[in-house]
C-alpha cells in the first residue's frame, strides 16, 4: 500500500463537508475537525496549527488493530510488549518507522500505525509465529483516538481521571485502561520530544464527548485544538 | 417583639494596628448589610467589618428569634450565618468581604431589628423539647395548615430556581500524607513527613496557616514566622488554605473542599493518601448559663481573634470567666487593647457566672458571688472540644478523659490514620511542634517513606469540668435547645445521647455539634446521674464542614454517544430521542409517512447502536449453544439465525441475530440497550465455565455504522452500490450474510434480515464511512423515493409485524415461553443458560402469554400500559405495545394476558387511563402484517 | 400549643389575619363557643400575659390583646399529649412521665420480637391492642428506632406496581393517616404529594402502568405532563434540551413525609402503655429450638423462654435467620442518605427520579433530605461514601440547577436487606414459631403500620392474613416471585 | 472509595468494577431439583464477615475476579482471576 498522501478536498456548493474527486469514499473521525481540514489517505483530518503549550489533537484516523492471544503464546512473545506497557515495535517489517504496540490487556495488544495501514498491520499480526488461537480485529473505525500534549497535561487529566499520574506511577511508556470522565478509556503515556503527552482512546461513539470534556478541562490551562500532526501520518 | 435598639455608643470598634493582623488597611472595600453601606478592609470577615462598624447583632435564632451576635468568630459560629447575594447560609465570621457584597440577615421577619417572631420568646417555656409531638394531634385535617405556618420558621437563606450554576471543579490527587489542619502541630507534621521524602498535602480551613499561633502573643508569632519559613523551604508540600478536609472514607480516600480557587467557584479535591494526619486542634466550648446567647457574650478565642487578627475591639467593659491559661491571657489582651476589664472570675476557684442580662445586648453579668457587674462584653474560657470527626469516620472511638474534661485520642489510633496537636494532648507550641514533626515522620513511614521517628509524650493536662452553671441556658444555639430541654428529654426517657439528640435536636443544626456536643453530653450526664464516659457519645458523620452541592457535583460529566450519521440527522432536524447514552433520531417530522415509504418504496434507518460482537474461534458454536436457547451447531458459513438469551432464572434477557462470516468468525447482534450487558455476559462465560473454549470476543458496536435498508425497492437500490455480492434472491436469501463493498467502501457486512417485515438489508460499514455510505444511498435512490426513517416508524412496523421488544413486551419475570418463543426454545439441548427453569415452565400452564390484540373500536389506540380486565374486574394483563397502524388503518397492540384468556378470538376488556373500557379481540398471530412472511423473503 | 399560638399571634399581628386564609379558617370561621370556658390558665410572662381558655372542643390562647383559636377534641385527659397539657406542664413545671418504662427482663414471654424499630414496635402494639396479647418483649441491641427506622428518609406512599403491593402499602398509608390520633403522638404526616419523574419512554410507560394499577386498586395516582410538574415544583428544569428531559411524572397526591422518630416513639409509648415491654441494649445471641420449634432466646441480658420469635430486624435479618438455620435470599446493601442546611421553603412535593437514582424532599425546618439507590455492592458498613454525595449532587443539580449553593450538612447510611423481587418476606418459616418480617429493602418504613397489624394477626391467630400472603418465604423455592421486580431501582 | 487489588492492574478504585455478587457453584443442570436450582438462583450466605464474591473489572482489564472481602470493614483479603483455583 502506498504512503498516505495529503490532498485538498473539494467542497460541494452548499455543503461544508469535503468530497473526494470521483466520489471516492471519504472516512470521517467521530470528532468534529477544527478547520482547516484536508484529506489524508481516505480520511478528512484537521491540519490546524497551534503553538499553544497545551494542545489536543484528534488522531482517530490512525490505523488501530487489536490482537487477542494468550500472554504465554509465541505471538505475544514475538511482540515483546507486556501488559501495561507501550513500545514502538516494527510489526510491519516493510514500514520505515515502527508502530506503537500497546499492551492494552492481559491477553490483548493494540497496535497503532499511520493512516491507512491497518491492512498491513492486520496481516503482520496474523503472520506472527505460533499456533495458539488468536484474534486479529481491525478497530481503526471502532475507536476515537486523541493526543493531549503539554507540561500541564497531567494536571488537566487529573481533573477527570482518578489514576495516579505522577512519574513514579505513570511514567513514559505506561499503558492502562481506566475511567476518564466516566468513560472507559485507554490511556498511554507517550511523550513527544520530552514533553509529557498522553494518547487516549475510547470506543468511537464517545469520541466527541471525550474531546469536548478534555477541551473544557484544559480551558483554564490554555488548551488549544491541534490538527493531525505530520509525524503521526 | 421589641426591636433591638441601635446603640448610641457602639460597644465595638476598630483598634490601631496589631502585629498579627490579617487586614490590609490600604485596601478598603465596600459592602452592604441589610441595605446599609459599610466599609471593610481586605482580609476582614463580614462580621469583623460589621463589628468594627459598631454592629453587634447578625442573626435571629431559629425558634425564639432571639438576637444573636458573635460567639466563636469562626466558621462554626452559629450566630453569624448570613445571605450574601444569591448564596444562602454564608458563615459571616469566616467569609472574607468582597468588594460590592450584598449581605443580609437570615431568619428575620420583617427585619433583623424588628422581628415579630420574637414573640416566641414570651412563650418559650411552652416550646420545650418535643413540643411538636405533643400537640397538633387533633384535629388531623388542620395539621397541614399548622405545618404551612411552621414552614415559615425555616431558618435558612434563600435560593432561586434560576440562580446561576457556578463553575465548580473537581480534581484527583495522590499523596503520601494528608495533614488536616494547619496549626503548629499540623505544619510540623507536614514538615516531618516531607523531610522523610513524602509528598504531602497540608489543608487549612482558614485563609492563613498558623492556627492559634496567629492570634497569640509575640512569642507565638515568632514561632509561626519560623514555621512558615521552614515550609517555604521544604520540598513536596502542597498547601491548600481556605480549604477543609470534609471526609475520610474507606481506603484513606479524603475529600478536601477548596472554598476559594482561582478560575472556579469552589473545588473538590479527591485525595488518595497513604496516611492521614488529623491536626484539627481544639474548639473552645461555650458555657451554659442564663443569657449565654446575648450579643456581647463570647468565647475567649473569639475575643482574641477579633483583637489580634482583625484589630476589632469586641466591647468596652468586660467580665472574663476563665478556667485556663488561655482565658487569663485574653483578659490581659483585652486590658492591653483598651477594654476595661471590670471583673475576672476564676473558675478554678469556683467563681462563675450565674446569668447574663440585657435587652438585645449584654448589659450586666450576675456572678456567683452575688455581684451584678455592668458590662457589654462577657468572655468565657471554660474548656475545649476535640473535633474528632475525621477520626470518627475512620472508625476511631475517642475516649473521654475525666481529668481533662474532653475527649482524647492517641497519636496512632488506626492503621494509616494519625493524630497530633490538641486532639492528643496539651503542650507549649514548641511541644506541639515536636509532636507534630514526629507524627508526620511516622505517617510518612506508614506510607512507605522514611523510617519514622520516636514519638514524644503528649497527653492532656487537667482542666475543670465546666459545662453548666447553676442556671439554665442554651446548649445548642443554632437549634435553640436549652439545658432545660435536655433535662426534660432525659426525664421523659429519651435518656441515651442518640435519643436525647433526636428528641431535642441538639447538635443536629448547621454546626453539627462542633461547639455543642460536649456541653450536651455534660448536661445529659448531669440529668441522668451518669458520667460522660458512661453515656458514650454520638457519631460524627461526614462531612466535617458543610459542602455545597455544586462542589460535590463538579462540572457535569454525562457521557453521550453519537452515530457517525448524526450530522445528517441534525441537518434534517430529526427529533432526538435519548436512549440511555445514545442520542438517536426518533423521526424526521412524519413517522406515518416514513412507514408508508418503507412499505411502498425504500427507507433507511440508522441502527448503529445495535450491539455487535465479533466472535473468533473454533468453539464459537459451543458458546452460542450455551448462551442462546436455540441450537447453533449446524449454522453454515453465510447463514444468519435469530437467537434469544435467558438468564439462569429463565427470564428473557436479550435477543438478536448471529451470522457466520467465515469458518471461525461469527458476528452477533444484540439489542441496543443490551449491548454492554451481553458483551459482559459472553466474557463472563468465557472466563469462568467456558475457559476451555477457543473463542475471543471483540465488541464492534461502534466500529460499524449500521444502516437498515428496508422496503420493496431495497434490492434495486443496493444493486446500484454493492460490489462483490450477488444480490439475487437465490444467491442471497433471507437470513443470510455476505461481505462486500458498498459505494466503494470495502469490508462491509450485509445481513438479509429486518425488523420491519419488508425485504431489507442491514449494512454494517466501517464507521468512518458511515455518513458517506448513508449519503451515497440517498443519492443513488432518489428516483426510487428513498428517504430516512426513525425509531418511531420502526416501532410501528415491528409492531405491525408482531416482533417483540425485550424489556417492553417482556418484563423482569417473563420467562421465554411466556414471550411467544416456544418455537425457538430447544429443551433437548443438554444444557444452556436458564434451561431448568424453562423445562419446568414447559410443564406448567399458568404463565401469562404474549398476544396480539385488536381493539374493536378502530378509533381508539389504547395507551401502552393500559390494563386488561377480566369479567369480575380483576387485572388479567396489560397492553405492552400499542400504535395506530398506518398500513392497516386500525390500532394494533401487543399485550401480556393471563393464559386462560390467551386464545385467538377471545374478547377482553381494555381499561383506558381515561376510565373508559373498550373491548379487544385476541388475534390469531402476533403479526398483523404479512403474517406468512412473504414480503421479507421476496 | 405555645409555638403555634405564638406563631399565629406573630403572623396575625403583622398581617391582621387576612393574609392567611388558612389561619382565618382556624381562628374565626367557626365562631366563638357559648358560655364561659371550662378552664382558664394564665401565664404571667413579661412583658405580656398569656392566657389559655379551654372549652369543650375548642381552645383559645390570648397573649396581650391578640387571640388564637383552635378546635380540639374535648378535654385533655391526664398524661395525654395536647396543647392544654403542654401549657399545664409549662406552668407547673410538673415533670412529664416517661415515654416507656425501664423494667427487668422476665424469664418468659408469650412472644419475643427482635428489633425495636417501627416493624417490631408496631407488631407489639397491635398484638396488645388488637389481640390482647401483652406479655410481649421487644428486644433491641441498640435503642428504640436506632436502625433503619431512624435512618430512612421518612417518605410514605402506596404507588406500587403490583396489585398485592399497592393494596398492602395502601393499608399502611391509611393507618398512617390516623396514626397521630391513634397513638396520641403527633407523627407529623404531611401528604404533600409524591412525584416520580420519567426521563424516557420506557419509564413513562412504567409510570402509566403503576398509575393504572393504582387506580384500579383505589389509590390516587395519575401521570401528569411537564407543565403540571412545573406548576407543582417550580424549581425543576422542565426544558426539553436537557440530558435528562422530564417527559412526565407519576403523581401520587396521598404520598408524603412523616417524622420517623415520632412514629417509633409513638408506637413505643403506646405499646408500653398497653403492657408491652421494650428492652433496649439487649442483644439476641442465639435462638434455642427443640426439633423444629422455637423454645426461647438467649440474650445478652439472659435467657428467655418463648414459643414465638418474630424477626423484625433490618440490615441483619439473615444473621438472625442463620441462628435457626433458615436460609433466605437476602443480600444486605447500605442505602445512603443526606441532608442539607436549611433554606427557605421552595419544595412542597416529594420528587423522585428513578433514572437519576435520587429522591428529594424539604422538611418543615427547610432542610433538603436526599436519598439514592442502594450501594453497588453488599456491605454491613454504615460509614458512607464520597461517591454517593458526588453522584447525588450532580443528579439533583441536573433536576434543579438553581440550588448549587445549598450545602450538604450530613450524610449517613442504613442497611437494606434486599430480596430478588424487591418485595418483603413475611410469615412462617420451616421452624415453627420463628416468624419473618424482613427483606424490606428500601421500603420498610412505609410498610411499618400495615406489617405490624398483619404480623400481629399472624402471631395471634396462627393464620397468614390475605394481605401478606404473596410475600411468603416459600415463594422463592417455588418460583412465585412478586412482580415488583423491575418497577424501578429507586422508588422512594 | 474502596480499592480492589486487581491481579492484573494493581490497586484500582472500585467504581471501575462491577460487583457480581457471591460466588456460587452452578448445580448440575441434568439433576438439579427446583429447590436446589432456586437456592442457586436466590439464596445467599450474606455474612457479616468474609465473603467470596465476583467483581468484573469493567473499565480496566475486563477480567472477572474472585475477591475475598470483609463486609463490615471492606478490607480485601485476596483477589484472583475467576476460574483459577485459589
Amino acid at each position: 500500500m502506498p504512503e498516505a498522501t495529503t490532498q485538498a478536498a473539494t467542497t460541494a456548493p452548499g455543503d461544508a463537508r469535503p468530497r473526494l474527486p470521483g466520489g471516492a469514499p471519504l472516512a470521517r473521525s467521530p470528532i468534529r475537525q477544527p478547520p482547516p481540514t484536508a484529506v489524508v489517505g481516505h480520511w478528512e483530518v484537521s491540519r490546524r496549527h497551534t503553538n499553544a503549550a497545551l494542545r489536543l489533537a484528534d488522531l482517530s484516523a490512525l490505523a488501530k488493530v487489536v490482537l487477542r492471544a494468550a500472554p504465554e503464546s509465541e505471538a505475544a512473545g514475538a511482540l515483546g510488549v507486556p501488559f501495561g506497557a507501550a513500545r514502538r515495535v516494527n510489526v510491519v517489517a516493510t514500514r520505515p518507522a515502527p508502530q506503537l504496540v500497546v499492551g492494552s490487556g492481559p491477553d490483548e495488544w493494540t497496535v497503532l500505525g499511520p493512516v491507512d495501514t491497518q491492512a498491513e498491520i492486520d496481516a503482520a499480526l496474523l503472520a506472527l509465529p505460533g499456533e495458539h488461537p488468536r484474534s486479529v480485529v481491525d478497530l481503526t473505525h471502532g475507536r476515537a483516538l486523541v493526543r493531549l500534549t503539554g507540561a500541564a497535561a497531567p494536571a488537566v487529566l487529573a481533573t477527570i481521571c482518578a489514576i495516579d499520574l505522577r512519574e513514579r506511577s505513570t511514567p513514559n511508556g505506561k499503558a492502562l485502561r481506566s475511567l476518564v470522565a466516566g468513560v472507559a478509556t485507554d490511556l498511554v503515556r507517550d511523550d513527544v520530544e520530552g514533553t509529557c503527552s498522553y494518547l487516549l482512546h475510547v470506543e468511537r461513539s464517545s469520541g466527541q464527548y471525550l474531546y469536548d470534556t478534555l477541551m473544557e478541562a484544559g480551558a483554564t490551562a490554555g488548551i488549544d485544538a491541534a490538527g493531525l500532526p505530520e509525524k503521526e501520518i | 417583639m421589641r426591636p433591638v435598639a441601635r446603640r448610641a455608643t457602639p460597644t465595638s470598634g476598630r483598634l490601631g494596628p496589631r502585629p498579627g493582623e490579617v487586614i490590609d488597611r490600604a485596601r478598603p472595600l465596600r459592602f452592604t448589610f441589610d441595605g446599609r453601606p459599610y466599609l471593610a478592609y481586605e482580609g476582614d470577615t463580614i462580621v469583623s467589618a460589621l463589628l468594627a462598624a459598631g454592629e453587634s447583632v447578625f442573626s435571629r435564632s431559629f425558634k425564639y428569634h432571639r438576637p444573636r451576635g458573635v460567639l466563636s468568630a469562626t466558621f462554626f459560629d452559629p450566630n453569624c450565618t448570613v445571605q450574601v447575594g444569591e448564596e444562602p447560609n454564608v458563615r459571616g465570621a469566616h467569609r472574607r468581604v468582597r468588594n460590592g457584597d450584598v449581605v443580609s440577615a437570615q431568619n428575620v421577619w420583617p427585619s433583623l431589628r424588628y422581628d415579630v417572631k420574637a414573640a416566641n420568646q414570651a412563650v418559650g417555656r411552652f416550646l420545650s423539647a418535643g413540643f411538636y409531638y405533643k400537640t397538633f394531634i387533633k384535629p388531623e385535617p388542620l395539621w397541614p395548615a399548622y405545618q404551612q405556618v411552621l414552614k415559615r420558621f425555616a431558618a435558612g437563606g434563600v435560593v432561586g430556581a434560576d440562580d446561576p450554576h457556578g463553575y465548580y471543579d473537581h480534581r484527583y490527587a495522590h499523596v503520601d500524607v494528608v495533614v488536616a489542619g494547619g496549626g503548629p502541630a499540623g505544619i510540623a507534621a507536614a514538615l516531618g513527613a516531607a523531610e522523610a521524602g513524602a509528598a504531602v498535602l497540608l489543608v487549612e480551613e482558614e485563609p492563613h496557616l498558623g492556627g492559634h499561633l496567629r492570634y497569640g502573643g509575640p512569642e507565638a508569632l515568632r514561632l509561626l514566622g519560623e514555621l512558615r519559613q521552614e515550609l517555604a523551604d521544604a520540598k513536596g508540600i502542597e498547601v491548600l488554605t481556605d480549604s477543609v478536609a470534609t471526609g475520610r472514607y474507606d481506603g484513606n480516600w479524603i475529600a478536601v473542599h477548596q472554598r476559594s480557587v482561582p478560575g472556579a467557584t469552589e473545588r473538590l479535591v479527591k485525595v488518595r493518601a497513604g496516611a492521614l494526619v488529623v491536626a484539627a486542634g481544639l474548639i473552645e466550648r461555650p458555657y451554659v448559663f442564663a443569657g449565654n446567647d446575648l450579643p456581647g457574650v463570647m468565647l475567649s478565642t473569639a475575643a482574641a481573634r477579633l483583637v489580634n487578627l482583625y484589630a476589632v475591639r469586641p466591647g468596652t467593659r468586660a467580665v472574663v470567666l476563665s478556667a485556663n491559661a488561655e482565658g487569663d491571657a485574653v483578659a490581659a489582651l483585652l486590658a492591653a487593647a483598651g477594654v476595661e476589664v471590670a471583673a475576672t472570675l476564676d473558675a478554678r476557684r469556683a467563681e462563675t457566672v450565674v446569668a447574663a442580662r440585657g435587652h438585645g445586648h449584654l448589659s450586666s453579668v450576675e456572678t456567683s458571688q452575688g455581684r451584678v457587674v455592668e458590662a457589654d462584653l462577657l468572655v468565657t474560657a471554660t474548656g475545649w472540644t476535640a473535633p474528632t470527626s475525621l477520626l470518627n469516620m475512620a472508625g476511631v472511638r475517642p475516649t473521654y478523659d475525666e481529668a481533662a474534661a474532653r475527649f482524647v485520642v492517641g497519636a496512632e489510633p488506626s492503621p494509616g490514620v494519625f493524630a497530633t496537636g490538641g486532639l492528643v494532648g496539651d503542650a507549649s507550641p514548641e511541644g506541639l511542634v515536636a509532636h507534630g514533626r514526629a507524627v508526620g515522620a511516622r505517617a510518612a513511614a506508614a506510607a512507605g517513606c522514611g523510617k519514622g521517628a520516636v514519638l514524644p509524650e503528649l497527653s492532656p493536662g487537667p482542666h475543670p469540668a465546666l459545662f453548666r452553671s447553676t442556671t439554665h441556658g442554651f446548649v445548642d444555639y443554632s437549634e435553640d435547645v436549652s439545658s432545660k430541654d435536655v433535662f426534660q428529654a432525659a426525664a421523659e426517657g429519651y435518656d441515651s445521647p442518640e435519643l436525647a439528640k433526636r428528641y431535642t435536636t441538639a447538635t443536629m443544626g448547621p454546626s453539627q455539634g462542633k461547639l455543642e456536643l460536649v456541653n450536651f453530653l455534660g448536661v445529659l450526664a448531669e440529668a441522668t446521674g451518669r458520667s460522660i464516659g458512661e453515656l458514650g457519645t454520638t457519631t460524627w458523620r461526614p462531612p466535617y464542614a458543610p459542602v455545597s452541592l455544586g462542589a460535590l457535583a463538579g462540572r457535569p460529566h454525562e457521557p453521550v454517544r453519537y452515530s457517525p450519521i448524526q450530522p445528517y440527522h441534525e441537518a434534517m432536524g430529526a427529533k432526538p430521542l435519548v436512549a440511555a447514552q445514545w442520542i438517536r433520531p426518533d423521526h424526521y417530522g412524519d413517522p406515518d409517512a416514513e412507514v408508508r415509504r418503507v412499505r411502498e418504496a425504500v427507507g433507511l434507518i440508522d441502527v448503529t447502536p445495535l450491539g455487535k460482537l465479533l466472535l473468533v474461534g473454533k468453539d464459537t458454536p459451543a458458546l452460542l449453544n450455551q448462551l442462546y436457547v436455540n441450537k447453533w451447531s449446524a449454522l453454515r458459513v453465510g447463514a444468519v439465525r435469530y437467537g434469544v438469551m435467558c438468564a439462569e432464572d429463565g427470564v428473557v434477557f436479550d435477543d438478536g441475530v448471529c451470522g457466520r462470516l467465515g469458518e471461525d468468525r461469527y458476528l452477533m447482534s444484540t439489542t441496543s440497550s443490551g449491548a454492554g450487558a451481553v458483551w459482559e455476559w459472553v466474557e463472563r462465560w468465557l472466563q469462568t465455565a467456558g475457559r476451555h473454549l477457543d473463542v475471543y470476543v471483540t465488541p464492534l458496536t461502534t466500529a460499524y455504522a449500521s444502516i437498515n435498508v428496508a422496503g420493496p425497492a431495497s434490492r434495486t437500490l443496493l444493486s446500484r452500490l454493492v460490489e462483490g455480492v450477488d444480490l439475487a434472491p437465490e444467491a442471497f436469501p433471507y437470513m443470510a450474510v455476505r461481505e462486500g463493498s458498498v459505494a466503494g467502501v470495502e469490508r462491509c457486512v450485509l445481513w438479509r434480515i429486518g425488523f420491519t417485515g419488508e425485504l431489507s438489508y442491514e449494512l454494517h460499514v466501517p464507521a468512518g464511512y458511515g455518513l458517506f455510505v448513508w449519503e451515497s444511498l440517498l443519492d443513488a435512490g432518489s428516483d426510487l423515493g428513498v428517504g430516512p426513517f426513525g425509531i418511531e416508524a420502526q416501532r410501528i412496523m415491528r409492531l405491525e409485524k408482531g416482533h417483540l421488544i425485550v424489556g417492553q413486551d417482556t418484563d423482569g419475570l417473563t420467562q421465554a415461553l411466556g414471550a411467544g418463543l416456544d418455537w425457538l426454545v430447544k429443551l433437548d439441548k443438554a444444557d444452556f443458560v436458564g434451561k431448568p427453569e424453562l423445562v419446568w415452565q414447559a410443564n406448567r400452564e399458568d404463565y401469562d402469554r404474549l398476544v396480539a390484540l385488536v381493539p374493536t373500536d378502530e378509533r381508539t389506540v389504547p395507551p401502552e400500559a393500559s390494563q386488561l380486565l377480566g369479567i369480575d374486574g380483576d387485572i388479567v394483563g396489560r397492553i405492552t405495545s400499542s400504535r395506530h397502524s398506518p398500513t392497516l388503518r386500525h390500532p394494533i397492540c401487543l399485550a401480556r394476558l393471563a393464559h386462560h384468556l390467551a386464545t385467538p378470538g377471545t374478547v377482553v376488556r381494555i381499561h383506558l387511563p381515561d376510565g373508559r373500557d373498550v373491548p379487544a379481540r385476541v388475534a390469531e398471530t402476533l403479526a398483523a402484517y404479512d403474517s406468512e412472511g412473504v414480503k421479507l423473503r421476496a | 400549643m405555645a409555638e403555634p399560638a405564638a406563631t399565629f399571634l406573630a403572623e396575625a399581628v403583622h398581617h391582621q389575619w387576612t393574609a392567611f386564609p388558612e389561619l382565618s379558617n382556624l381562628c374565626y370561621v367557626h365562631g366563638r363557643p357559648a358560655g364561659s370556658p371550662a378552664a382558664t390558665v394564665t401565664v404571667p410572662v413579661r412583658p405580656e400575659r398569656a392566657e389559655l381558655r379551654v372549652w369543650e372542643g375548642i381552645e383559645m390562647v390570648k397573649v396581650g390583646r391578640a387571640q388564637v383559636w383552635r378546635r380540639t377534641s374535648g378535654a385533655a385527659a391526664p398524661h395525654r399529649y395536647s396543647a392544654a397539657s403542654l401549657v399545664r406542664h409549662g406552668l407547673t413545671h410538673e415533670p412529664w412521665p416517661r415515654v416507656w418504662r425501664q423494667v427487668p427482663l422476665r424469664p418468659a414471654y408469650d412472644a419475643v420480637i427482635v428489633g425495636a424499630g417501627i416493624h417490631g414496635l408496631a407488631t407489639a402494639y397491635h398484638l396488645a391492642k388488637d389481640h390482647g396479647i401483652t406479655k410481649v418483649a421487644v428486644v433491641d441491641r441498640g435503642y428504640v428506632g436506632g436502625g433503619n427506622s431512624g435512618r430512612n428518609t421518612a417518605i410514605v406512599r402506596s404507588n406500587y406496581l403490583t396489585p398485592e403491593g399497592v393494596r398492602f402499602y395502601d393499608r399502611s398509608v391509611k393507618l398512617y393517616e390516623a396514626l397521630s390520633a391513634e397513638l396520641n403522638f403527633n407523627v407529623m404526616f404531611e401528604q404533600r404529594g409524591h412525584l416520580t419523574l420519567a426521563h424516557n419512554d420506557s419509564s413513562l410507560r412504567t409510570m402509566v402502568w403503576r398509575a393504572e394499577v393504582n387506580k384500579l386498586v383505589g389509590v390516587d395516582s395519575s401521570v401528569i405532563g411537564p407543565e403540571e410538574i412545573k406548576r407543582l415544583v417550580p424549581y425543576l428544569d422542565t426544558s426539553t434540551e436537557t440530558r435528562y428531559p422530564i417527559l412526565g411524572a407519576l403523581y401520587h397526591p396521598p404520598g408524603g413525609t412523616i417524622r420517623h422518630d415520632a412514629v417509633n416513639w409513638g408506637y413505643a409509648r403506646a405499646a408500653d402503655a398497653l403492657g408491652v415491654e421494650i428492652h433496649q441494649g439487649v442483644e439476641v445471641l442465639a435462638i434455642s429450638t427443640t426439633g423444629d420449634r422455637v423454645r426461647g432466646v438467649v440474650t445478652s441480658a439472659g435467657e428467655i423462654a418463648t414459643p414465638i420469635v418474630v424477626n423484625c430486624t433490618a440490615g441483619h435479618a439473615s444473621l438472625l435467620c442463620d441462628m435457626v438455620g433458615v436460609s433466605t435470599p437476602v443480600v444486605t446493601h447500605p442505602l445512603q442518605a443526606a441532608v442539607t442546611e436549611p433554606v427557605k421553603a421552595f419544595l412542597s412535593a416529594v420528587v423522585v427520579s428513578g433514572s437519576l437514582h435520587v429522591y428529594v424532599s424539604q422538611t418543615d425546618r427547610g432542610e433538603l433530605v436526599f436519598g439514592a439507590s442502594t450501594d453497588p455492592y453488599a456491605s454491613y458498613s454504615t460509614r458512607g461514601s464520597l461517591e454517593f454525595t458526588e453522584e447525588l449532587a450532580s443528579h439533583v443539580l441536573a433536576l434543579m440547577p438553581g440550588i448549587s449553593k445549598i450545602r450538604l450538612l450530613r450524610q449517613w447510611a442504613g442497611l437494606c436487606d434486599m430480596t430478588p423481587d424487591f418485595s418483603p418476606i413475611m410469615g412462617i418459616t420451616p421452624v415453627e414459631g420463628f416468624l419473618l418480617d424482613v427483606g424490606w429493602g428500601t421500603y420498610g418504613f412505609k410498610a411499618g403500620p400495615a406489617s405490624g397489624e398483619a404480623m400481629a394477626t399472624l402471631v395471634a391467630t396462627g393464620k397468614t392474613p390475605e394481605l401478606i400472603a404473596a410475600f411468603d418465604l416459600a415463594r422463592f423455592a417455588e418460583g412465585r416471585l412478586v412482580g415488583e421486580k423491575g418497577a424501578a431501582s429507586v422508588g422512594h | 472509595m474502596i480499592q480492589i487489588p486487581c491481579p492484573y492492574c494493581g490497586l484500582r478504585n472500585a467504581n471501575e468494577f462491577a460487583s457480581t455478587g457471591e460466588v456460587k457453584p452452578r448445580p448440575d443442570v441434568a439433576t438439579a431439583t427446583p429447590a436446589v436450582w432456586r437456592a442457586y438462583l436466590y439464596d445467599h450466605r450474606n455474612p457479616e464477615g468474609l465473603v467470596t464474591e465476583g467483581w468484573y473489572h469493567r473499565a480496566g482489564c475486563r477480567k472477572f475476579l474472585v475477591v475475598e472481602r470483609h463486609t463490615q470493614t471492606n478490607e480485601i483479603r485476596s483477589a484472583r482471576p475467576a476460574g483459577v483455583a485459589s
